[in-house]
Formats: C-alpha cells, sequence, structure tokens
C-alpha cells in the first residue's frame, strides 16, 4: 500500500523584517521527513514555535517548503500553481485550534458547510442540503434543521469545533490535518470532541495528522507520535512505545514535565530541562538540543545528528544511539 | 440576516443615532425640494446676477426679527399690476390707473420706493406718460414724479413695443426730480424750505412718509395710496405689468445680503450642494481607501509596499494649504467644485487604507480564511465573500465619519474666497457676508445661519457616526 | 490561627444578562504553609475568587458579602482604603494570569518589583531596588533583569519576575491565578518546580487557581473544586485525587488524559451552566449520571465526609 | 543607537515628503504654465532695469531694440524660460525651497519689502506664535478633562464631554471665530475686532505685552475649542482603553493608591498613543490656524494666503504651500521624537 502523505525533507523558511534593510530568515522548518498512511493518525507533539503548525500548512500546501517535496496520492503538489491543486484541495481539508475564528462569524453554519461543496461544484441544491444535514448528523448536532440556520456566535466552542469537523469532511477528504482541535476547549469536554474526530475518521477513513502540545492526548489518540523541537524531528514511535520507553532527552524530558493527577506530585520535585528553547532565527549549531540537554558531548556541539531507527518502528535522533 | 438586524438594532438603540438619522432625513427632504425647483444654473443666472435682486431691500433683517424689537420695522412690500385697477377715456387720451392703498403703521420709515413698467405698447407718434402720486394719511397728495416713455425711433413702425427685455425700473426714492416734488410739498404745506439736494440727503422715503419734527422727520402713519397714471394717446396704449416696491427694513425669512440677495433662497440652495459634497468625496474616498486597503493586506509584497509609501507620504502633507494651492491653480480652467472633491479625495483615502490593511492583516490570518484556501476558494471570493464582508461595517462608519470633513474642508476654502463662484454655498454666503463686514457692523442675519447650517449638515452626520461606533466597535460591543 | 479563613462568601456582578452568580456562599481556610489548590473550569468563577480575596472588584458587583478573614481583618467588612493599605501585598499578594499583560510595558521590571516596598514602607527607591533584585536572584533570574523592560524579556522570565513582585514583601499568603496556563509544559515544569522549592523554603500558604486538576497535584496540599460558582469538592490532596467523591470530580479525573497509564479519558456530556441562570437545586445535576429527584429540588448542603472532606451532594446525605 | 536609527528613518520620510510636495508644486505649476508666468515676471523687472540703463548708453533706437532683445534672450535663458518647464524641475525645486519667487504685485511686508521671501519669514513667527499656545492649552486641557472624565464614564460630565466633542468637531474654526467675535468684540466690546497689536502700538515692553495677550485672546480660545474636542475625546478612549488593561488591575492589587495607578499604569502607558492621535489631528490644526489668522486678521501665515488669494499672487501661494509644509513636517518630526522617548517599546 503506498502512502497516502510523503513529506520529504521539508525545509520551510520565513523572511522577517529587522529593521529598515535587514532581513532575517526564522527556519521554522529545517528539513523534516514524515509518512502518513491512509486511514493512520499520526500526532506531531511539541511546544509553541517548533513548527509544527507550518508543517501542518505546508502538508496542506498553504505554505510553498522552501525546499523539500510534498507527494500526495502519489503525486507531487510541491510546485503545482493553485489552478491546478483543486483536487487536492477537495481530498485534504483542515481543522483549526480556535473554535472562535475558524468559521466566518457573518455565515450561517448553512452557508458555512455550503461553501466547500459550491466552490468543488458538487450536487444540486437539494443534493447539497442532504450532504449538509448528513455532515450535521454526523457531529451531532441535532435537530439538523435548527442547527443550519445558526450564526456562530450562537454556538458554544463545543458546537462551533463540531462545524468545524463537519465542513472538513463533507467533501469526503482522504486527508486531514487537525491543528490543536481541542486545546480551547474545557477539559471535561475535550474527550467528546476527540472521539467524535477519531469515530468519524474510522468510518471515512481519513489520513489524520493531529497537531499537539499535549503529548496526553496524543497517546490515546494516534497511531504513531512524532516529536518536533525547533524545526524538526527528534523522534517518532508509536505511542505506548514512545511513552514507556523514551530515547531522546527532549521525549524523555517532556515526558517528565506532565503531570499526573497524583498527590505524591508535590512531594517531589520534577527534572526538568533548563532554559527555554533558542529562537528559530539563530538556532544553535550541530544538534539543535544541546543547549539544554543533560549528555551533552563535544560531537552535539557540531555535528546534527539524524533521525534514523534504532530498533522497529522507533527513530530517533540523537548521538547516543 | 441576524448579524445585521442586531446591529442595527443596536444602532437604532441608542438616542443619538435617533436624532442623527431624523437630521438626515430632514437635510435629504430640503435638498430634493431644492433639486426639484431650482435651476440648474441658479448660481450663474440668479444668484450672482444683481439686476435679479434690483428691487430687494439691502442688507435688512428677517422678518421675524420684528418679534423680537419694540421697533415694528416695515416689511417688503412688491405690488405687481397685470390690469389697470381703472381705464378711462378722456378727449382721445386712455388714462390707465394703478392704485396701491396700505396702512403703514411701523415705527421705521420705509427703505425705498420703485416702480417699473414691463412691455409697454402704444400706436400713436407720441408717447405715454406716466405720473406717479402719493396720497398721504394727512391728505396731502403729492405727484412724485412725471415722466414719458421713450418715443418712436425715426422710421419705427406702430405698434411701438417699449421694455420688452428688461423693465424700465424707477427708483423714486433715488430721483432728483422727487426731491424737487418733495421740496415743494414741504413749502405748500409745512413752511419749510429746504432744497431739493438736502431732500436727497435727508432721505426721499423720510420726507414722504413722514412729517418734520423737531430737527427731523418722524414716521407718518396712516393709510398711503401710491398711484401711477400712464396716460396714452391711443387706443392701443397698454402697460404689460406695472410693478410698485415699497421697500421694507425687514425680508422674508433669512433677510438680504448687502445686493439685496434673499438670504433664504441661496442658503436653500446650499442643501444639496453639502450633501454632494459630502457624500461623493466620502463615498469615492471610502470606496479608494477600502480597496486599496483589502489590496494592499491581501496581496502583500511589493503591491503592499507601494500603497504603505504612497499612504505614508500622503498623510504626511497638511491638507489645507495643498487644497488653496490646487484649488488656486486649477480652479481657472476646471469648476472649482470638482477640483475640491477631486484634491479632497486625492488626498484622503490613505487615512482609510492604514485602517483597513492592518484588519486586513489580522482576518487574513484567522482561520477561517485559511479554511477557505484549504477548501480551495479562489483569491477573489476570499477577497470578498470573507474579507470585505468583515471591514464593510467599519468601511461604512468611516464613510458616514468622513462626510463631514468634506462639508467643512469645502466650506473652509469657500470662505477663503476659493468657492466655485457657480454654485453658491453656506460658506461661500458666509465669505462674502465676512468680506462685506457683516461682523463688524452686526449683520447677524448674514453671517450665523450659514455657520450655523454647516454645523448643522456636520453634526448630523458626527451624530450617525457616533451612533454606529459601538456597531463597529468589538471591543465596545463586548462590553455589554 | 489560619492565614486565610473564607466564610460564605458570595459575589455577584449585575450584567445585561442579569445577576451573574459568579462565587456562591463558598467557605474555606488556608492553614500558615499549606497549598490550596482551586480546580476548575473556565467560567467556574474561580477568578472571581481571587478578586473577592483582594477585594480588587470591578464597578458591576451587586452582591459581595460573607466573611474574608485575613490575618484576623474581615476584608468584606473593612473600607477601600484600609485594604489597600493592610492586606494588598502586604499581607495577600498574587501572581497574575498571563504575565505579559501584568506587566507595565513602560517601567522597568526592577522597579515594578520594588515599587510596592516604596508605596507601602516608605522605602527608599535604591534600597528598594536593592531588595527586587535579591527576589529576582531567588526566582532564578539575573539581577540585570531589573533594568530591563518586559518586552524583552520571554514569557518564562516575565512569569519569574512577576512571582519575584508577589514575594518582595514577604506576605503570607500568595495567590496563584492560573501561573502557568500561558507557557509551554517544560517551561510550566520550571516554574512549578520554583514554586514548590519557594513554599518549602519560605513556608509560603499558597491558593493555586488552575483549570488543570493534574497540575494542581503538584503544589496543593488540600484541594477545593469548583464548579458553577460553588465549591463541591474539599478535601486533601489524598482524598480528593484518590477517592474523589463528588460526581463532579470523579468524572473530571476520569477526564483528564492519563499519560502513564492505559486509561482512555472520559468526558462530562452538556456544558456547565450561565451563571446568570444556574439550574434549580445542585447546579451539577444536568450533567450528573447519579441524578435524583432531590438534587433537582434542593440544593445541596456541605456534607462532611471521612475527616476534614466535605462534598456538596446528596449522595453522602446520610452518612453526613 | 537603536533611537537614532529609528529616528533617522522618520527623518527620511518626511524629508521625503517635502521632496514629494515640492515635486507635485512645480510640476502643476509647470503644466498649467503659471512658472513660465511667475518666471517671466522676474526676468521682466531685471530687464526693465537694464533697459534704463541702456537706454542712457545707446541713442540709436535701432541698435538699442536689438540690444534688448540680445539681453532680453541672455535673461531668458538664464531663467530657463527658452526650454520646456520639465527641464526646469530641479531649477524650480530649488527656487521654491529658498523662496525666490520675485516680487508680489501689492502685498508689502511690514518694512515695505515686495520680495516674496522677506514677507514669509516676518510673518512666520506671528503664526507659530499662535499655534503653539493655542495648542499647548488645548493639549493641556484636553489632557486633563479627559482623564477626568475617563475616571467617571457614564457620568454626567463625561456625557457633557462626548457632546462637547462632537459638537466641536462639527464646528468650522473660522465660524467659531466669528461668533466669539460677535459676542465679545461687537456686543461686549471686550476684545479687539482683530490685529496683534493695537495701532499704535504700545512702547513700554509691559504694555506691549499686555496688549499682545488681549489680541490674542479670542483667536487663542477659537483655536482651543476648535482643538479641544478632539482631545478629549482621544484621550478618553485610550486612558478607557488601557484602564481595562491587567496591568491596571496587577497595579491596583499591588496596592497602589489611585493616584499613582493613574498616573503611573494609566496615563504613562496611554501617553504614546494619544500622542500618535494627536500627531494625526496637528494637521487639522493647522488648516484652523489659516482660518482662524484670516478670521482675526491676525498678521501671520494664514491670513496672508487670504490676501494672497485675493489680489492673485501666485508666487506667495506657492512658498506659502511650501512653508506649511515644512512647518508641518518639522512638528510631528519633534512630537515623533518625543514619542519615540515616551515609549521604550518602540526603541529598537
Amino acid at each position: 500500500m503506498t502512502d497516502l502523505l510523503r513529506l520529504q525533507d521539508i525545509k520551510v523558511y520565513f523572511r522577517s523584517r529587522a529593521g529598515l534593510f535587514k532581513t532575517v530568515e526564522v527556519k521554522a522548518v529545517d528539513g523534516v521527513s514524515l509518512s502518513l498512511g491512509r486511514g493512520e493518525t499520526l500526532a506531531l507533539v511539541g511546544e509553541s514555535g517548533c513548527g509544527k503548525t507550518t508543517l501542518a500548512r505546508t502538508s496542506l500546501r498553504l505554505i510553498r517548503p522552501t525546499s523539500g517535496r510534498i507527494i500526495f496520492d502519489g503525486a507531487d503538489i510541491t510546485h503545482l500553481p493553485e489552478s491546478e491543486l483543486k483536487w487536492f484541495r477537495r481530498k485534504a481539508q483542515a481543522i483549526f485550534q480556535d473554535p472562535y475564528s475558524s468559521i466566518d462569524p457573518f455565515m450561517t453554519v448553512k452557508q458555512i458547510l455550503e461553501e466547500p461543496l459550491i466552490l468543488h461544484k458538487i450536487g444540486s441544491r437539494e443534493e447539497r442540503m442532504e450532504m449538509i444535514a448528513r455532515a450535521l448528523e454526523d457531529v451531532k448536532l441535532t435537530p439538523v434543521e435548527e442547527f443550519m440556520g445558526k450564526y456562530p456566535h450562537m454556538l458554544s466552542g463545543g458546537q462551533r469545533q463540531r462545524v468545524v469537523i463537519a465542513r472538513a469532511l463533507i467533501l469526503r477528504p482522504e486527508y486531514i490535518a487537525a491543528d490543536e482541535p481541542v486545546s480551547m476547549i474545557d477539559a471535561s469536554s475535550r474527550a467528546e470532541i476527540l472521539y467524535l474526530m477519531k469515530e468519524l475518521q474510522e468510518r471515512y477513513g481519513v489520513g489524520f495528522l493531529y497537531i499537539t502540545h499535549d503529548i496526553a492526548t496524543a497517546r490515546h489518540f494516534s497511531d504513531r507520535i512524532a516529536v518536533m523541537y525547533l524545526g524538526k524531528i527528534v523522534e517518532m514511535a508509536e505511542p505506548r512505545e514512545l511513552i514507556e520507553n523514551p530515547l531522546h532527552p527532549y521525549t524523555q524530558a517532556l515526558i517528565e514535565a506532565v503531570p499526573e493527577p497524583d498527590p505524591n506530585n508535590r512531594f517531589r520535585e520534577r527534572k526538568v530541562i533548563p532554559g527555554e528553547p533558542p529562537s528559530p532565527i539563530n538556532p544553535p549549531p550541530g544538534c539543535k538540543f544541546h543547549p539544554r540537554c543533560p549528555y551533552v558531548m563535544d560531537r552535539c556541539r557540531t555535528e546534527e545528528p539524524q533521525l534514523q531507527e534504532i530498533k522497529k518502528g522507533h527513530l530517533v535522533a540523537c548521538h547516543l544511539y | 440576516m441576524s448579524v445585521g438586524r442586531d446591529a442595527l438594532r443596536e444602532f437604532w438603540a441608542s438616542k443619538v443615532s435617533k436624532m442623527g438619522v431624523a437630521l438626515l432625513v430632514l437635510l435629504v427632504v430640503v435638498s430634493v425640494y431644492v433639486v426639484l425647483t431650482y435651476p440648474l444654473d441658479f448660481g450663474l443666472r440668479y444668484w450672482n446676477n444683481p439686476a435679479y435682486w434690483a428691487d430687494n431691500p439691502k442688507a435688512v433683517p428677517p422678518e421675524w426679527w420684528n418679534l423680537f424689537t419694540d421697533k415694528k420695522l416695515p416689511p417688503h412690500v412688491i405690488k405687481d399690476f397685470h390690469e389697470p385697477s381703472d381705464v378711462r377715456d378722456q378727449r382721445g387720451r386712455r388714462i390707465l390707473e394703478y392704485v396701491y392703498s396700505f396702512d403703514f403703521q411701523y415705527d421705521e420709515f420705509p427703505s425705498f420706493l420703485s416702480i417699473s413698467l414691463n412691455n409697454v405698447t402704444f400706436s400713436s407718434r407720441r408717447p405715454p406718460r406716466v405720473e406717479i402720486f402719493l396720497d398721504r394719511p394727512d391728505n396731502i397728495s403729492v405727484r412724485l414724479l412725471r415722466f414719458t416713455v421713450t418715443g418712436p425711433r425715426p422710421g419705427e413702425e406702430a405698434p411701438y413695443f417699449r421694455y420688452v427685455e428688461a423693465p424700465n425700473r424707477v427708483r423714486i426714492t433715488g430721483d432728483k426730480n422727487v426731491f424737487s416734488a418733495l421740496s415743494a410739498m414741504l413749502k405748500k404745506y409745512y413752511g419749510l424750505s429746504i432744497r431739493p439736494s438736502e431732500v436727497g440727503e435727508i432721505g426721499a422715503e423720510k420726507v414722504a412718509f413722514g412729517e418734520p419734527s423737531g430737527d427731523g422727520f418722524k414716521v407718518l402713519r396712516g393709510r398711503y395710496v401710491l398711484r401711477a397714471v400712464v396716460t396714452g394717446y391711443d387706443e392701443d396704449v397698454d402697460v404689460g405689468m406695472l410693478r410698485m416696491v415699497v421697500g421694507g427694513r425687514v425680508y422674508g425669512f433669512s433677510g438680504t445680503d448687502t445686493l439685496g440677495r434673499d438670504l433664504a433662497v441661496g442658503l436653500l440652495f446650499g442643501f444639496p450642494i453639502a450633501l454632494l459634497i459630502g457624500f461623493l468625496t466620502s463615498t469615492v474616498t471610502t470606496i479608494i481607501g477600502a480597496i486599496t486597503g483589502v489590496i494592499s493586506g491581501y496581496m502583500g509584497g511589493k503591491v503592499d509596499t507601494g500603497i504603505q509609501r504612497l499612504s505614508d507620504i500622503i498623510l504626511n502633507i497638511p491638507l489645507l494649504p495643498i487644497l488653496i494651492f490646487f484649488t488656486f491653480v486649477l480652479g481657472t480652467e476646471i469648476p472649482r467644485l470638482w477640483v475640491i472633491i477631486a484634491i479632497l479625495i486625492a488626498f484622503s483615502w490613505p487615512s482609510l487604507t492604514i485602517v483597513v490593511r492592518p484588519m486586513v492583516l489580522q482576518i487574513r490570518e484567522s482561520q477561517f480564511v485559511e479554511a477557505a484556501v484549504a477548501i480551495g476558494a479562489p483569491r477573489l471570493w476570499i477577497m470578498f465573500r470573507h474579507i470585505f464582508p468583515q471591514v464593510a461595517p467599519f468601511v461604512f462608519a468611516q464613510l458616514i465619519f468622513f462626510t463631514p470633513s468634506a462639508i467643512l474642508a469645502e466650506a473652509a476654502l469657500s470662505f477663503l474666497g476659493l468657492g466655485d463662484p457657480s454654485m453658491p454655498t453656506w460658506g461661500q454666503i458666509l465669505e462674502t457676508g465676512f468680506r462685506s463686514g457683516g461682523v463688524y457692523i452686526g449683520y447677524w442675519w448674514w453671517v450665523l445661519p450659514p455657520g450655523l447650517l454647516i454645523v448643522f449638515a456636520a453634526i448630523t452626520f458626527v451624530l450617525i457616526a457616533l451612533g454606529l461606533e459601538p456597531v463597529v466597535n468589538p471591543r465596545l460591543r463586548r462590553m455589554k | 490561627m489560619a492565614v486565610l479563613d473564607i466564610v460564605n462568601l458570595r459575589l455577584y456582578y449585575k450584567t445585561l444578562r442579569g445577576t451573574v452568580r459568579a462565587v456562591e456562599r463558598v467557605s474555606y481556610r488556608v492553614e500558615p504553609g499549606e497549598a490550596l489548590g482551586i480546580v476548575g473550569e473556565s467560567g467556574c468563577g474561580k477568578t472571581s475568587m481571587a478578586n473577592a480575596i483582594m477585594r480588587t472588584l470591578p464597578s458591576n458587583v451587586e452582591v459581595y458579602d460573607g466573611h474574608v478573614i485575613v490575618d484576623g481583618h474581615d476584608v468584606v467588612r473593612m473600607s477601600e482604603e484600609e485594604v489597600r493599605r493592610k492586606i494588598r501585598w502586604r499581607k495577600v499578594s498574587m501572581v497574575f494570569q498571563g504575565a505579559m499583560n501584568a506587566l507595565n510595558p513602560v517601567i522597568r521590571v526592577g522597579l515594578q518589583v520594588a515599587e510596592p516596598l516604596i508605596i507601602h514602607e516608605g522605602m527608599d527607591k535604591r534600597e528598594a531596588l536593592e531588595i527586587a533584585r535579591e527576589k529576582l536572584k531567588l526566582v532564578g533570574l539575573p539581577p540585570e533583569v531589573s533594568d530591563r523592560y518586559p518586552h524583552e524579556l520571554s514569557g518564562g522570565m516575565k512569569q519569574r519576575v512577576v512571582i519575584a513582585m508577589a514575594l518582595v514583601m514577604n506576605p503570607k499568603l500568595v495567590i496563584l491565578d492560573e501561573p502557568t496556563s500561558a507557557l509551554d509544559v517544560s517551561i510550566q515544569a520550571q516554574i512549578m518546580n520554583l514554586l514548590k522549592k519557594l513554599k518549602r523554603e519560605m513556608g509560603l500558604s499558597m491558593i493555586f487557581i488552575t483549570h488543570d486538576i493534574a497540575l494542581a497535584s503538584d503544589l496543593s496540599d488540600r484541594i477545593a473544586v469548583m464548579y458553577a460558582g460553588q465549591v463541591v469538592e474539599i478535601g486533601s490532596a489524598e482524598q480528593v485525587l484518590l477517592e474523589p467523591k463528588h460526581p463532579y470530580t470523579q468524572k473530571l479525573l476520569a477526564a483528564t488524559p492519563r499519560l502513564r497509564a492505559d486509561i482512555t479519558p472520559e468526558f462530562i456530556p452538556g456544558a456547565p451552566p450561565d451563571l446568570a441562570s444556574p439550574p434549580q437545586g445542585c447546579r451539577f445535576h444536568p450533567r450528573c449520571p447519579y441524578v435524583m429527584d432531590r438534587c433537582r429540588r434542593e440544593e445541596p448542603p456541605d456534607f462532611e465526609v471521612d475527616g476534614g472532606r466535605y462534598v456538596k451532594c446528596w449522595l453522602y446525605g446520610e452518612e453526613g | 543607537m537603536g533611537v537614532l536609527r529609528t529616528i533617522g528613518i522618520r527623518a527620511l520620510t518626511l524629508i521625503g515628503v517635502v521632496i514629494a510636495v515640492l515635486l507635485m508644486l512645480v510640476i502643476v505649476l509647470g503644466v498649467t504654465g503659471l512658472s513660465d508666468k511667475m518666471l517671466k515676471a522676474i526676468a521682466d523687472q531685471i530687464l526693465m532695469e537694464i533697459r534704463q540703463g541702456l537706454a542712457r548708453e545707446i541713442k540709436d533706437p535701432e541698435a538699442l531694440k536689438a540690444a534688448i532683445e540680445q539681453q532680453r534672450m541672455e535673461i531668458y535663458a538664464a531663467f530657463g524660460l527658452d526650454k520646456p518647464w520639465y527641464a526646469r524641475i530641479p531649477d524650480m525645486v530649488v527656487r521654491v525651497m529658498t523662496f525666490d519667487l520675485g516680487y508680489t504685485r501689492t502685498i508689502k511686508s511690514f518694512t515695505g519689502s515686495q520680495r516674496v521671501a522677506d514677507i514669509i519669514w516676518e510673518r512666520l513667527p506671528n503664526t507659530i506664535l499662535l499655534v503653539t499656545t493655542a495648542i499647548a492649552i488645548s493639549a493641556v486641557l484636553g489632557l486633563i478633562i479627559g482623564v477626568k472624565v475617563a475616571t467617571r464614564p457614564g457620568s454626567r460630565l463625561d456625557r457633557v464631554a462626548s457632546y462637547f466633542s462632537a459638537i466641536s468637531f462639527a464646528l468650522p474654526t473660522w465660524w467659531t471665530g466669528i461668533i466669539f467675535i460677535f459676542v465679545f468684540a461687537f456686543y461686549f466690546r471686550l476684545f479687539p475686532f482683530g490685529g496683534m497689536y493695537s495701532a499704535p502700538p504700545p512702547e513700554e515692553p509691559l504694555a506691549r505685552f499686555l496688549d499682545l495677550l488681549w489680541h490674542a485672546a479670542l483667536p487663542v480660545t477659537t483655536l482651543v475649542v476648535a482643538l479641544v474636542g478632539s482631545w478629549i475625546y482621544v484621550t478618553r478612549t485610550i486612558v478607557l482603553n488601557t484602564a481595562q488593561e491587567d496591568f491596571v488591575a496587577a497595579a491596583r492589587a499591588k496596592g497602589l493608591p489611585e493616584s499613582v495607578v493613574r498616573r503611573r499604569y494609566i496615563i504613562r502607558v496611554a501617553a504614546p498613543p494619544i500622542l500618535t492621535n494627536i500627531v494625526l489631528g496637528l494637521a487639522g490644526s493647522i488648516g484652523g490656524a489659516i482660518i482662524t489668522e484670516t478670521v482675526f486678521q491676525w498678521p501671520g501665515m494664514g491670513s496672508l494666503y487670504y490676501q494672497a488669494i485675493f489680489s492673485l499672487e501666485e508666487n506667495l501661494i506657492i512658498a506659502l504651500t511650501f512653508i506649511f509644509t515644512v512647518v508641518y513636517v518639522a512638528a510631528r518630526f519633534i512630537l515623533e521624537i518625543l514619542y519615540i522617548v515616551l515609549d521604550p517599546r518602540v526603541r529598537y
């Protein structure tokens, strides 16, 4: 079976103005390769500014990478002009973080869901109504008629996010990139949205890229987890393997930092990595994690480690292995 | 659309908005009335044509001023006769008599007396003779004036037509013969010897409508009869129209200026002009500003940089001096009103561009726009369907907000003497009032109303803009 | 004697939608050296709680009563000026949510930390700045930071500055209002370590307000769970986390995704009520799996369950 | 270092503005043929003087005519009149910049000179005196009232101030001036109708100063009424917004007295954006000044504009347009430096 989506050595550099004449380069994504199978869920975990959102947007060709290739369904779409991407736009969809800004406040739920159908010239008016109704049922916004006429400001955060999911699914895509879909939803409802996405993803066999900073939800809702640090993937494995046996010092620290509800927590200090992630404008040479790494070696300061398979299905980029 | 209805309800909820809308309705109604009833070339043909206003008193306050003063001032009376009051045939002559009888009960003399003849026809070689009599309440009757209509020219065939193109206007109170007649009257009835030239100095209207009292004259109240007798020497003699004017010391609703122009007429004409300047300028300005703002914000890159630089430069130029310069230099070739509007637009649009641009930048970054791109929406679709609706309420508010600035800018230029002479505006009326020294003499009816109207027009839009503010400003809205 | 004793506190706001009952008859105490965690979802009134203690109330407050006793003074009954002079920062200080917004952008950081000393103690500026530098060192910042403006610092550094600011007058009680919610996990862990260290070394009492019950366990000796303006369960960390009694607490814990265990997270159907029109009876009843008739009619009182733990639920009525 | 750079960038932009205005003036003058007319007038003036000299030396009328024609060609060439207008752009730019625009027809300076530059330089200080006084007073009033109003939103004072702001925005400056003349000069006879000093002006310095104050009272008040409304409004809005910021709540929680919170956390932070808005309103105050001077016959550049329009002195109008631009740009520059000093966030 061929992969649904393959990213090959993707680099995304942004130019940013620094004063009148000087521009600096921000290396948001700095050489990432990964592949996603049909119906598979890959979680991309990292802290803010690590480039995970940029990578997701690049996978949707919302950004053209500086270099590297995006291969979707066997076709190279890296440099296709927008006019030749229409088929891809139908097969690949996005779900965004902020349910308050990801839908146009001036459109009704019906208009929001109808827009993709109109743009892709799908169905007659009646057929479209039927598809919208089905999509709303899928995301459990019932009674359907009542929700169709509502404006976003009349919906709760969770309901909006369901509208967003319905919009992403209405074209029956093969690939969805979901960028922090639940981070702005209350803890008690978060799982509900994630279950809904999981259910629909399995029902329609969608390949899912799940972007999150929350490694705990990634564990429960994905087939594989990739950890990103400063524009690079530093480790990739199946969830249980990654969490029980993290290899990269950064992954270890990240897992260590996540609290669990345990009354003994207060009696022990967490092992933390010092400092904050450096700016992607001036990333350190060698391994990008070396200034904060407890196991730093001379080699780490000069030579960048490559992502390699240490055991089956477990990849890590670290000189320790 | 419910968002729109909510916004409308919110707008309508405030007292300020209601007041603004009421004023706007008034403005529009008056303007429509003027547009429907005034000729297009009003400015040149009537307003700036002194002959048209010749029968009016000069620089007098409005009639209602009498309500506020103890001294009752005579109103202006124009009496038009299309038919004579009486026609007699006497020894081969035809006598047309025009009689105007009126009760004069005021504390001040009329400002002048005049008579005009229009379309006089006759066929005898001897031209008709005109005599003007004044019968006073004290039973004195004076023949003020006698003159003949211009006789036939050699070779001219009967019937003879006279005063067809323009009326023959005789200002009675300014005529030397009248002075003599009045001087004779004073001698005969009061035993005063006052030379005709002195009558002229005192003022013929004072002598005619007054009686000597102490050093001067006081108003003689009572019934006066003003008679014009036209004696023709044939049966065809005819006067198309005869007009008698007893010049008042108050006039109409707004008084007159030093040329006798009825200020109410001019001020009314200012309504549609103010609206035209305000709406045209602000509409075009906001359209250009909104489009450049959306393009600059959404397209980015070189286009964006170019628009930004241009805006930055234009915004750093002080507007009024530039307006003066351009209107002065170009105003001789192009109608000044259009120059003013064009320059206002050319130098104002960036102020909208620079506020719309960051809004668009923010909207462009918002996830629903990104979602639309991901769905496969083309650029134009996104700009029109998603971005423009977001900025539209704000742009509309700016349109309203900018309207008074345009009106005020035109008024300022007019006040500096750069108004469009073919289009009398409030600013121009004020300027003539100011330049004629109206402020120093106290012609309040001349300088206050145009200013008040400008304020009225401007405040209409300011009020509406204030009412719109909570609707378009999300920060204020959220506080509720 | 307790550092803070709150009895029957009520705080209502007047809004266009009606009266919002943000804090409804809440009572608890904080003992010396103890950290109390207040856990709840957004809009449950936990931030209002902090405002009620400091008496930094917005202008639309409708009801503010009960007792907030700090060191023998009842804040509810004191005059505004007295609270300012005697309580704020002297007795109770605060670490604000979103440090990026809690610092004045045009004043150097050091002066902002030192300011309370200058105002309250009438201390000389130089002397106060010296103490500020010490406190900055205490929270792990180099003293040079003192001369910087807030925009020159990273998020983690600003958070440390805000903590140093809270410590500058050596208060008895520090209220931490979501001190890490804007930070990444790795930075969050650093800050939590710092807070633990400060609590241990300085014997500080703390109120730790958070939406994350797992994070609350990192610092709290006791935990109060809030739902819709009320404390529904309060007890020691062990009691609340290991044997939660209130259905909401149980569900909240179950909804927390576990990293190290194979328990799949659950969720609570429905949404928290609008505090302008809370449901009759128990406020949790529309979402409660164990709902009984009584819950719909009557609001449950606080039942004491196994020593020092109070639960606002009819399920424990008989035992109480 | 960073500050200097920011200032440098602003300076460059503003120099760009001056150059753009210069070019615009010169091009419009060229296209409309006005520059030809003006230069010819200057050249002919010179030629007339030469003609008198030549007439004395050369007696033969034919030779005189030829000599004069010869001179005319030379002078015209020197002024670039033999070339099309666009070839003269650099020359004209320099002329406008140095106010070397020849002589006026009727308007004279106070000392009797008819050189454009003399007339302008003489009046510049009077305008600056009037405008800066008015701006200073409005700034102080606007800030005080705006802050006061912002601390009590919704109060009666707040409403009154809001209505006043709206009205002041809709009031044409000059009309306000006329009303003042009507009421205070014509009706109550408290202040003079216009001018800067009585005629003759008092000799003694103190009396002279008081006379100036007496004459300035109405025009300054007029400008203040026109300006202060928007300043109150701007100050109020920004202060209200700032007062909602978290750090203000934090400052209150720190137990800082309200006066300190207001001064250090609200006004101090609100100052830079208020200043920005004031900078944006500066153009309006220049416009207001032009007309106010006209109404009160204040012998500054504004009333000179009015006279120049009336007597069709195009060279004066050009010079005035340019100097108003320069004055405006300079004022903006000063305020922007102040902004940089006030707001540490822009010091990069």
